[in-house]
């Protein structure tokens, strides 16, 4: 038995399913949950809080199954994406409110909340209305009103995609933060693939109502189960078919190139291999990476911070990302021949033909 | 810059105000100050006012807390029967009203519960009781529907926030539902004041239109001009509209 | 798993419905089938019905045109005098029906307006055209603030968009506007054809309550009520009944 | 004069005042407009578009004085965030809607909408209500809408803000073949530093209804004039003294470490460096660049595809970009010492003191 036990759970809204087989968390973990708009992300937290009736299954927390209870004996508390600030109470009451429903020593409240304000950054606008702030002061007061009552289990429902590039960046390390210092354990739904990297150690993908992969973040991330997975979250993807096996490796086919992957697999298979995995270098050199190819720049698109490069290799097309830096330094230009290494522990076999994941 | 099409709508828009002030104008230009002055003292329409305004005002209240309640069950997540809940509730909307009123003298005036009350002494049909029971059968439906409408508008999860910080569904309702519904339930307040002060036709029917007993404003106004006395239905149109104006 | 609060509030919703529903049902068992049947066939009967669809539906068509026209102008932005407009025209839905009668009556009846029509041959007071002038006048502000809101409710921008790929005001009114209010607008004649078709007061006091010439439904069965004629009151009401749920 | 001239454009709608003293657009400039929400973008574009009358100024487009035609008599195009697609037509009748005021031709009109269609990838939806369509393929319907008519100036008010990341990259993908194949004038407006690299030749940064600073895209990113500019752009800001030219270039004091760069300045300055023009190396090495300085690792933030090393320096912290492979290529990690590289031409003078920008 874990923290959070999740096993069975099935809720009907008519139009809407959302089934979760089961899910288990341990104290302190931070689980992301992502998948495209749509999948049932919030439905499920709703359903954790108990606000939707689940038709069958059962939610277990800390030992006490929470199936039955109503929302305000489950101990769990929520953060919207539009904060949900009650908007007839000033901030400091806003945060106030949970506790004044568990103490009622005003002393102790007061100092509580403006501790948590100032750890929030939010003390200059405790007197003022929610209707008078920026969303980042909404969000993180929000936050505030979540965590001061020490939940059980915190849930959070696009907490940054209302909020602009900085904002969310700011808001990341302070939930990292918090995150850090008291331990609590969070479920996150998201659809932007940087929450992850951020502050999860535990992922799981959702789509049309289901959970469809779960696990530790780098295992989802480098070990996507299926094309769905794999290719929601942003990977190169390739058909291939087994050759073989030398040294520990096995060979695939891709169009006539041959990948070495660490993973094992038989007949076609689908290969995925993260864009950040790959290299490019402009000479041949002595390298530990067992896939070296020859490949040409087909295109080259700019984002803020990274340079995604298309190189196509034989019949197919690899997406490699690197920095503006390395854009100059080894002169990647359309049309020019580099190296491209991959290394054979970075070509993952996710072992599906079937595209529909 | 304007072109023809919104002209057109801002003609017909000023048109029928200028229909409407010059409409209530006239009311005032009919009978001299003095004369209105002196019906507005007179005992009859003393009356009439006190009886209005008490009538209306516990109308009201009954109204309010019913209705409140009502739309929060309405508003909240389905139970079985809500559907024909809501359709009942919507079908009077569309009942004249002087239909209410034929309706609760036949059912006041013809059931067991008729002998039943009588046997304890109490008396509805035309007694000011019949007052208020007209007026709450016109004005509940509508002020139901304001309310739930009122309530709807609420994000819900305002509701979850606070009932997952410890609250119970009646503290939530108490603590979010209705400061946040203060506008709404003042605006539904002041539509059922002013329904039940003006209304006319089930109260003329259930109450029956005694002199100095049951006449309210309106129907001291109908009276009044049924025997001829223009000036004395005057004074209570204008009363009628000052009262609608302080409602508003 | 219902907590005592929300039980609370169900079953006083569930009550009230109930009571409604009683007091519907007990209209139909005061007197039989075939004492009805006979009510409805009267030559009274037939010409009541007859003048209040025609009326009803005369009004309704003039109080639609002019209500979008008047409801656009308003959800459009803003021009001198709009604040003005949309006061004014809330004013009249606080007034009682009576009151809007008298106004009108008066106004008809005193004012240089009555000497010209009369010239011209035209009589409203006591007549069916007095009955189209306060359905008209009851119903008008009611039905703008419907088409109003309707009209609020559509996203400006889709507007902006239509008018962006070259269409003038007037054809994103037609194209844009009215297909996407259709559910408004027929919820906005629906409403002003029922309160046309039970609007009392105002009818009573500008159209005169005359047997055989302007007794609307409602107005036959208040007529046939104080003539002690409960039945044919009755079968008036039954009538009503009908209609609006034909309506709705 | 030039395609797009906008001048001493004043527009006041009560509790919200926009000024744009000048803006010059020529014909095919894709100008991405960015600032904070409820900076004023939306109702610029819609005083463009003639739904808000500007209380002075002058628009005017291809020669023409745009400032009080009705809207209609424009052709100016839009693309909202939310599509804003007719809900009672389907997507065929809401591209042709455009089309059906200019001409009557119906054979015209649907072979010109199913040839965009087939270009947006949207054909297979074109009989189709918008309330049946997902997110991605209602926007692009709504840009199909919008070029059909072969508008003289396309605006785009935050097209991928509602759009999961996905979706996002494959429509920029398309909006930049438009852009390229079209040769549409454009003006975007957007909170992602993404669509900036991605689609502008031209960005204007906006803020409190004002445009702070606009130019050639790469004259913004790396010479931002003001501190909010290079803030919201997301570069390492530095305050420091210039001490003197040497070589043509301006050495800056900042808390002791010199900087050197070809900006020219005097006195107290500010200095913008962009993350990813920061180099980390493991060893000292000859190189061209005059900034070269010892950092000690203080925290790494992992995002998806990028890696944020905060190096201190002294007495003050720099962030720099790098890929995953980077990190594991030098064994970068917490309390390690590197060798920080810059170039002069990195290093911008903002030239303000005042941080309020």
């Amino acid at each position: 038995m874990s923290f959070l036990d999740i096993d069975n759970l099935e809720i009907d809204l008519g139009e809407f399913v959302v089934r979760v087989d089961e899910l288990h968390l341990s104290r302190g973990d931070y689980l992301v949950i992502i998948g495209p708009t749509g999948s049932g992300k919030s439905i499920f937290l709703e359903t954790i809080m108990g606000f939707f009736e689940p038709i069958s299954g059962t939610i277990s927390l800390d030992g006490a199954d929470l199936t039955t209870l109503p929302p305000e004996e489950r101990d769990v508390s929520i953060v919207y994406q539009d904060h949900c600030l009650f908007p007839h109470m000033t901030v400091e009451e806003n945060i106030a409110y949970g506790l004044r429903k568990q103490t009622e020593m005003k002393e102790n409240i007061h100092r509580q909340v403006h501790e948590i304000a100032a750890m929030m950054g939010i003390d200059h606008v405790l007197n003022r209305y929610p209707g008078t702030l920026s969303g980042g002061e909404l969000q993180r007061a929000s936050i505030a009103r979540a965590i001061i009552v020490n939940p059980r289990l915190l849930l959070m429902d696009e907490p940054f995609s209302a909020l602009d590039q900085r904002t969310k960046i700011s808001l990341r390390k302070l939930i990292a933060d918090i995150r850090d210092n008291f331990e609590t354990t969070v479920i996150h739904v998201t659809h932007d693939l940087d929450d992850i990297w951020w502050l999860s150690n535990k992922v799981a993908v959702m789509n049309h109502g289901k959970i469809i992969q779960m696990g530790k973040k780098e295992e989802v991330i480098n070990k996507p189960s299926s094309y769905f997975v794999a290719d929601f979250l942003g990977a190169n993807i390739l058909e291939g078919t087994v050759e073989g096996q030398v040294n520990g490796l096995t060979s695939v086919n891709v169009n006539s190139n041959i990948f070495r992957t660490v993973d094992c697999g038989e007949g076609s298979v689908i290969l995925s291999i993260r864009p950040e995995n790959i290299m490019i270098a402009a000479d041949p050199f002595m390298a530990s990476a067992q896939n070296i190819f020859k490949g040409t720049v087909e295109d080259i698109i700019e984002t803020s911070r990274i340079v995604y490069v298309n190189l196509r290799i034989g019949d197919i097309v690899l997406t490699s990302a690197v920095t503006p830096g390395a854009v100059t330094e080894l002169g990647i230009r359309t049309g020019e021949e580099f190296q491209v290494l991959i290394k054979a522990t970075n070509v993952c076999i996710i072992g599906e033909k079937n595209k529909n994941g | 810059r304007v072109s023809i099409f919104r002209g057109t709508c801002r003609f017909f828009a000023v048109i029928f105000v200028a229909a409407f002030f010059i409409i209530c104008i006239s009311l005032w230009t009919v009978s001299s100050p003095q004369s209105i002055l002196n019906s507005f003292t007179s005992a009859d329409m003393i009356h009439s006012v006190k009886l209005s305004l008490l009538t209306s005002t516990i109308t009201t209240v009954i109204v309010m807390l019913s209705a409140l309640l009502i739309a929060y069950s309405l508003s909240e997540d389905s139970f079985r029967g809500k559907s024909i809940v809501k359709t009942v509730l919507d079908i009077p909307i569309a009942f004249p009203e002087i239909l209410i009123g034929i309706m609760l003298l036949i059912f006041l005036g013809n059931t067991p519960l008729n002998y039943m009350m009588d046997g304890l002494g109490i008396q509805i049909v035309f007694t000011d009781l019949g007052v208020i029971c007209a007026q709450f059968f016109v004005s509940l439906p509508y002020t139901v529907r304001i309310c739930y409408s009122t309530f709807c508008n609420i994000d819900r999860r305002l509701k979850f926030v606070s009932r997952s910080l410890g609250y119970t569904e009646f503290e939530t309702f108490r603590n979010i539902m209705i400061p946040l519904s203060r506008d709404g339930i003042l605006a539904a307040t002041i539509i059922t004041f002013s329904r039940c002060i003006g209304c006319f036709g089930a109260v003329l029917i259930v109450a029956g239109g005694t002199y100095q007993k049951t006449d309210t404003l309106p129907i001291s106004l109908y009276l009044n001009l049924s025997y001829g006395n223009v000036e004395m239905a005057v004074a209570s149109g204008i009363f009628l509209m000052i009262i609608s104006f302080i409602t508003i």
